[in-house]
């Protein structure tokens, strides 16, 4: 099997195109319930055989219009609401607008929580890139990593469980800290699994990674060009694949990660295969953050002194962001002295992603819509909030 | 030699004269005010071009009317026992103290340049009533759904946008739900 | 040529690989579990259905205060002869389905232990809307009784609230 | 306030690092593999009470012919009871299939699969299945062509039933003894893909049609390797005739080392692999089942087909799987003879059956290992790959042939 790409049968030069063949094109109903489309997303495709000549993504079937809910609510409750956009990994959306809110209020963090957010971001950044892992395999066709991602990812969820009674919705990081505390016991089981998803990882690159059938679907498809992902404005993996080195820990490091030795994974050429494997090292980063974070755990508070319980911040616009599991979640609050947010805004990875989608698919073969749409890895509730 | 907050907002102000340094910066970033919608392309150019911010973050604004209405909320239609109507949305905004509203969206665009790891705010005002940008979908293809969110959510119309269709509302839904004044209308899904 | 070969033969040796993974685990015990035949204990700290105690509440409303969704409401008792109002609670309801499981109720509770909390339930299902509201009054048992609004009368809740939640009464 | 049926399970969570620490400690792995040895144990040795199936029909032949009844009618009956085994073959070979496939993919995936119906790890829950398609509405959708809507799963397992006729359950075991069996199976099994295309195209459904499509060229273009691949075989035995090739196989080198053709240096394991991937495109399975690849097509060519027009689908898929693991037994792994000299004493249809299912395992292994491929790359596999290499294998066992090797 050779997978090396070959300019003369690139589905490009295969779309019909001689009127004297008097063919038709044919428009194709992908979702918003179709098994491989995450979610409630609608792509509208135009095929000209099995290539499609123009796609139309359609979102905001599951918009619930949290930027409105939250001029209601306070800062508090708003956290509980950032928990629904990216439900695959909720912590760094609890961070990006605990981040946001601490800069309103001019509060200072202990160091404690500070390394507990990152442990947490982290933990959960395994566990979203597991879900992709999982249902990328499916997508592609193979249904065990699917599984045996789940299977690893339980384990995450229990230890969030443990610590904060909740396995999706964490409300965990709040303002000027973190809930709940972690003991010896939680410790040794994260080891735990941390010594366990070591090798799982390898296997998975065994049944995944470089399985040929994987690269051949997966290499030179689906490409985006470093500029390319620049211009569309891309975040996260997606870009890195590109080998754009843009990471928001890296370019401001936010909760004390600079004092954390890890590398950003970046892919050469752009394909679905380099962000997909951008996303599989970046869970050998995270496993080398928490280790080197649970070593040095600093004592102390959990919560910053000072904060109301409905808190008021001054007049002010604040913009904070941080490397959410999907990419550079941005949150722009604006406070007018009341009890609510007067206005926040998200800038939300993977409605950013998604949008590139109507550029790249174009000349692609249907299958690969599913490949395509699975590398960028969107999360419905974040593109639609 | 570095770029630095300081060059950049020197060089956006000598570039167009009619910015200004904003007076309430997004905090720790540079943020400009420009003075008129014609501004924006210029200044869009200047950043992407010279100044390498090719990373177009965000594009949004907000409404300066005054704290949202809670008219048409929907409430629970879960039966209640004790109560006729479920209980209301918890917080109800009020004003703050010294803040002045007035009615203009107050758009607000984010450049990233990811080499030298910056960020600019561009602010502008619009007024409500005629709320036309200039788009930048020309220069910045991440400005497209960016922009469609924009204009569905706040009404801002991005001229020469080459799609400016909704996004995220539903087509039957009128009005733009994140200004100020929007009020929720029933529709076939309340119930 | 010999590229050829070697790209067929690796090719072929990592599917091998990834063989002897599947067979690997064919014989490595499942870890799932039979759900409704064995049913796991949530760690204490989970947030399970809530449930509220009426002895130990002293209707401060904080509570409904904290709530982000609104799922709470409840009424003071009036002292009968002052018509002042008591620290008791006269009702109290939760509506489940607008809950969001954030525990800040939890947290804003004074009383210890507290009054209303998460409870280790997980297994909470509704058919109707009315079942979702969860009431209690003095004389209602612990889990609560829900309103049947084509009867205006109060029934036991199908689904019951289990007992386990009763180690874990959060402190 | 009543605590809800179930054992609870406080003390440990389900972690796979506590269970695989060691298993054998705990009582469900130990009974577990009890009960597979046992069972492995208990069928030898039931056949090795039972004996050839092949006696067993001559007798039962014999009985009919003293009942005095004419020649033909006998001829007849025989007919029925031959074709009577085949069917029940096929449709109990679609109950096992099916719950084997589930339990051997949970495995696989660390999960347990169906534990509940029939409570031996969920022995029935197929049959149920089946009644539960056998009782459900039979949907056409409106946009279908409503005749070749409902005549398509039955012109897709029709040839698959036919097919059956000259295969080898067991040595001289067979519904028909035809001396061209090999390519009357091929020429049958080539049939079905009309049925697919015909569903595919009737149920007016895009992805349907997709489907069928790409069934269409998948199949036609598989035929090919799968029928040039088993040439070496044909060669070395001399004959198209199944129980030929059977009976070539039987014996063994040096008194221990079976003589089958997979065991031929390099040309037998070549045809091997060839013919077992042929088989799989053929059959439309994992990673070849780009005709109803569910992650793209929805269900591809049976997306609109409800009740029991799907189960014939369905029924028809796992009948060729069933066929080609026979077919590999029967070519490679030398039909009904035992691996080992000693191991004679147990009859040679629990062989070809044991040796069937195991080809049946591959066949679930690879599906639950292996993504799939792309419509071209598939293409591109068969007709730069699988075909070339074929042909060249061919000439490699000419040669062998040409030394008397063969």
């Amino acid at each position: 099997m050779n997978s090396e790409p070959r300019p003369e049968m690139a589905a490009e030069n295969l779309i019909v195109t001689n009127p004297a063949l008097q063919t038709d094109t044919m428009f194709v109903n992908m979702g918003p319930q179709h098994p491989s489309t995450h979610g409630v997303l609608r792509l509208g495709l135009t095929l000209s055989g099995e290539v499609i000549t123009k796609a139309v993504p359609d979102i905001g079937y599951l918009h619930r219009g949290t930027e409105k809910l939250m001029e209601t609510r306070t800062y508090n409750q708003c956290v509980v609401l950032t928990d629904r956009w990216d439900y695959c990994s909720a912590m760094p959306n609890n961070l990006a607008f605990c981040l946001a809110a601490e800069k309103l209020i001019g509060a200072k963090v202990p160091p404690r929580a500070e390394a507990l957010r990152v442990v947490m971001c982290e933990l959960n950044r395994i566990a979203s890139h597991l879900i992709f892992l999982g249902t990328y395999g499916i997508d592609i066709g193979a249904f065990t990593p699917f599984l045996y991602a789940f299977r690893e990812r339980e384990m995450i969820l229990d230890l969030y469980e443990m610590l904060c009674g909740a396995r999706l919705t964490y409300n965990y990081i709040r303002l000027g800290g973190v809930a709940a505390d972690i003991d010896a016991g939680w410790i040794a089981k994260c080891r735990e699994f941390l010594e366990f998803i070591k090798p799982r990882l390898d296997e998975y690159d065994t049944l995944l990674s470089f399985n040929p059938i994987f690269l051949v679907r997966t290499k030179a498809i689906g490409l985006i060009s470093k500029d390319s992902a620049v211009a569309w404005g891309l975040s996260g993996p997606n870009l890195r694949g590109s080998g754009v080195n843009y990471d928001v820990r890296k370019a401001e490091p936010y909760c004390g990660y600079e004092q954390y030795d890890f590398e950003v994974p970046l892919g050469r050429t752009g394909s679905c295969w380099d962000r997909y494997f951008c996303r599989v090292q970046e869970m050998r980063q995270s496993v080398r953050i928490i280790s080197a974070a649970l070593a040095k755990l600093p004592s102390g508070e959990l919560l910053a002194k000072g904060i109301a319980k409905i808190p008021k911040p001054p007049p002010g616009e604040a913009y904070a962001h941080v490397e959410a599991s999907r990419g550079d979640l941005g949150i722009y609050l604006v406070s007018d002295g009341g009890t609510a947010p007067y206005r926040l805004h998200v800038r939300a990875p993977c409605f950013v992603n998604l949008a590139v989608l109507q550029e790249i698919l174009v000349g692609k073969k249907v299958a690969d819509v599913i490949a395509v749409l699975g590398s960028l890895d969107i999360v419905l509730g974040e593109v639609d909030r | 030699m570095p770029l630095t907050k300081e060059d950049v907002i020197a060089r956006l102000l000598a570039r167009l004269p009619k910015a200004e340094a904003a007076s309430v910066p997004v905090r720790d970033y540079p943020t400009v005010r420009l003075g008129a919608p014609e501004d924006l392309p210029a200044a869009a150019r200047l950043l992407k071009g010279e100044l390498g911010f090719e990373y177009l973050e965000m594009v949004t604004a907000v409404d300066w009317l005054g704290p949202v209405r809670q008219e048409g909320f929907v409430s629970s239609r879960n039966p209640h026992p004790f109560l006729a109507q479920a209980p209301a949305p918890p917080v109800t905004p009020v004003a703050g103290p010294g803040i002045s509203y007035h009615p203009i969206l107050d758009m607000l665009w984010s450049f990233g340049n990811l080499r030298e790891n910056l960020k600019v705010f561009l602010r502008l005002a619009v007024p409500r009533d005629r709320p036309e940008v200039p788009t930048l979908t020309g220069l910045f293809p991440a400005a497209d759904w960016q922009e469609r969110e924009a204009f569905d959510l706040l009404g801002i119309r991005f001229t020469g946008h080459p799609n400016l269709i909704k996004i995220l509302t539903p087509d039957f839904l009128t009005g733009h739900p994140l200004r100020k004044d929007y009020v929720h209308q029933k529709d076939p899904y309340d119930e | 040529m010999i590229s050829y070969f070697k790209a067929v033969f690796l090719g072929t040796w990592a599917l091998v690989q990834g063989l002897a993974i599947t067979l690997r685990y064919l014989f490595k015990p499942a870890v799932t579990v039979q759900y409704p035949t064995e049913k796991l204990l949530p760690y204490d700290a989970f947030r399970g259905a809530l449930i509220f105690d009426p002895a130990t509440c002293i209707a401060c409303g904080l509570c409904a205060k904290a709530c982000p969704s609104a799922c709470i409401a409840l009424e003071n008792q009036v002292h009968p002869e002052t018509k002042k109002r008591v620290p008791k609670v006269e009702w109290y309801t939760l509506d489940l389905g607008k809950c969001n499981y954030c525990g800040l109720c939890q947290e804003a509770c004074p009383t210890k232990p507290k009054s209303v909390w998460h409870s280790l339930d997980y297994e909470i299902a509704f058919s109707s809307r009315d079942e979702m509201v969860r009431c209690w009054k003095a004389g209602f048992p612990l889990g609560g009784r829900t309103w049947d609004a084509k009867k205006k009368a109060f029934k036991d809740p199908k689904s019951h609230i289990s007992v386990r939640e009763l180690p874990a009464r959060k402190r | 306030m009543t605590q809800r049926a179930g054992k609870l399970l406080t003390a440990t969570r389900y972690w796979p690092t506590e269970l695989w620490a060691n298993p054998w400690s705990l009582p469900r792995y130990r009974a577990a593999a009890a009960w597979l040895g046992g069972i492995v144990a208990g069928i030898a040795l039931i056949g090795a009470g039972v004996g050839e199936l092949a006696a067993w029909g001559d007798r039962l032949l014999a009985l009919l012919g003293r009942l005095g009844l004419s020649a033909v009618v006998v001829a007849w009956l025989w007919l029925l009871v031959k074709l009577g085994c085949v069917l029940g073959v096929i449709v109990a070979n679609g109950l096992w299939a099916v719950w084997w496939e589930r339990k051997i993919s949970a495995h696989m995936q660390s999960r347990l699969g169906p534990m509940y119906a029939g409570a031996f790890h969920g022995w029935a829950q197929t049959i149920f299945d089946t009644i539960k398609l056998l009782l459900k509405e039979d949907v056409t959708p409106a946009a279908a062509d409503q005749v070749m809507h409902a005549l398509a799963p039955v012109v897709a397992i029709a040839p698959c039933v036919m097919a059956f006729a000259p295969i080898l359950f067991g040595s001289e075991l067979a519904a028909a003894k035809l001396d061209v069996g090999v390519l009357y199976i091929f020429a049958c099994a080539g049939i079905s893909v009309i049925g697919i295309v015909m569903a595919g195209w009737a149920s007016g459904n895009k992805y349907s049609l997709l489907g069928g499509l790409r069934a269409a060229a998948q199949m036609v273009s598989y035929e090919l390797p799968r029928g040039f691949s088993v040439v070496p075989v044909l060669m070395f035995a001399g004959s198209l005739d199944l129980a030929v090739i059977d009976r070539a196989q039987a014996g063994y080198w040096l008194g221990f080392f079976p003589r089958w053709f997979v065991f031929y240096p390099v040309v037998g394991q070549l045809a091997f692999l060839f013919f077992l991937i042929a088989s799989v495109a053929e059959t439309n399975r994992t990673p070849f089942d780009i005709p109803e690849a569910e992650s793209e097509l929805v269900a591809g060519f049976h997306t609109e087909f409800s009740g029991m027009k799907w189960s014939l689908f369905f029924l028809t898929e796992y009948g060729y799987v069933l066929l080609s693991s026979f077919l590999l037994a029967a070519f490679f792994l030398g039909g009904g003879s035992a691996p080992l000299p000693f191991l004679d004493f147990i009859p040679s249809w629990i062989w070809m059956t044991g040796k069937a299912m195991l080809m049946m395992f591959v066949f679930l292994w690879f599906r639950w290992t292996f993504p799939r491929l792309r419509v071209d790359q598939l293409m591109d596999f068969n007709w730069k790959f699988l075909l070339p290499w074929s042909f060249a294998n061919i000439g490699l066992a000419g040669a062998f042939v040409w030394r008397g090797l063969g």
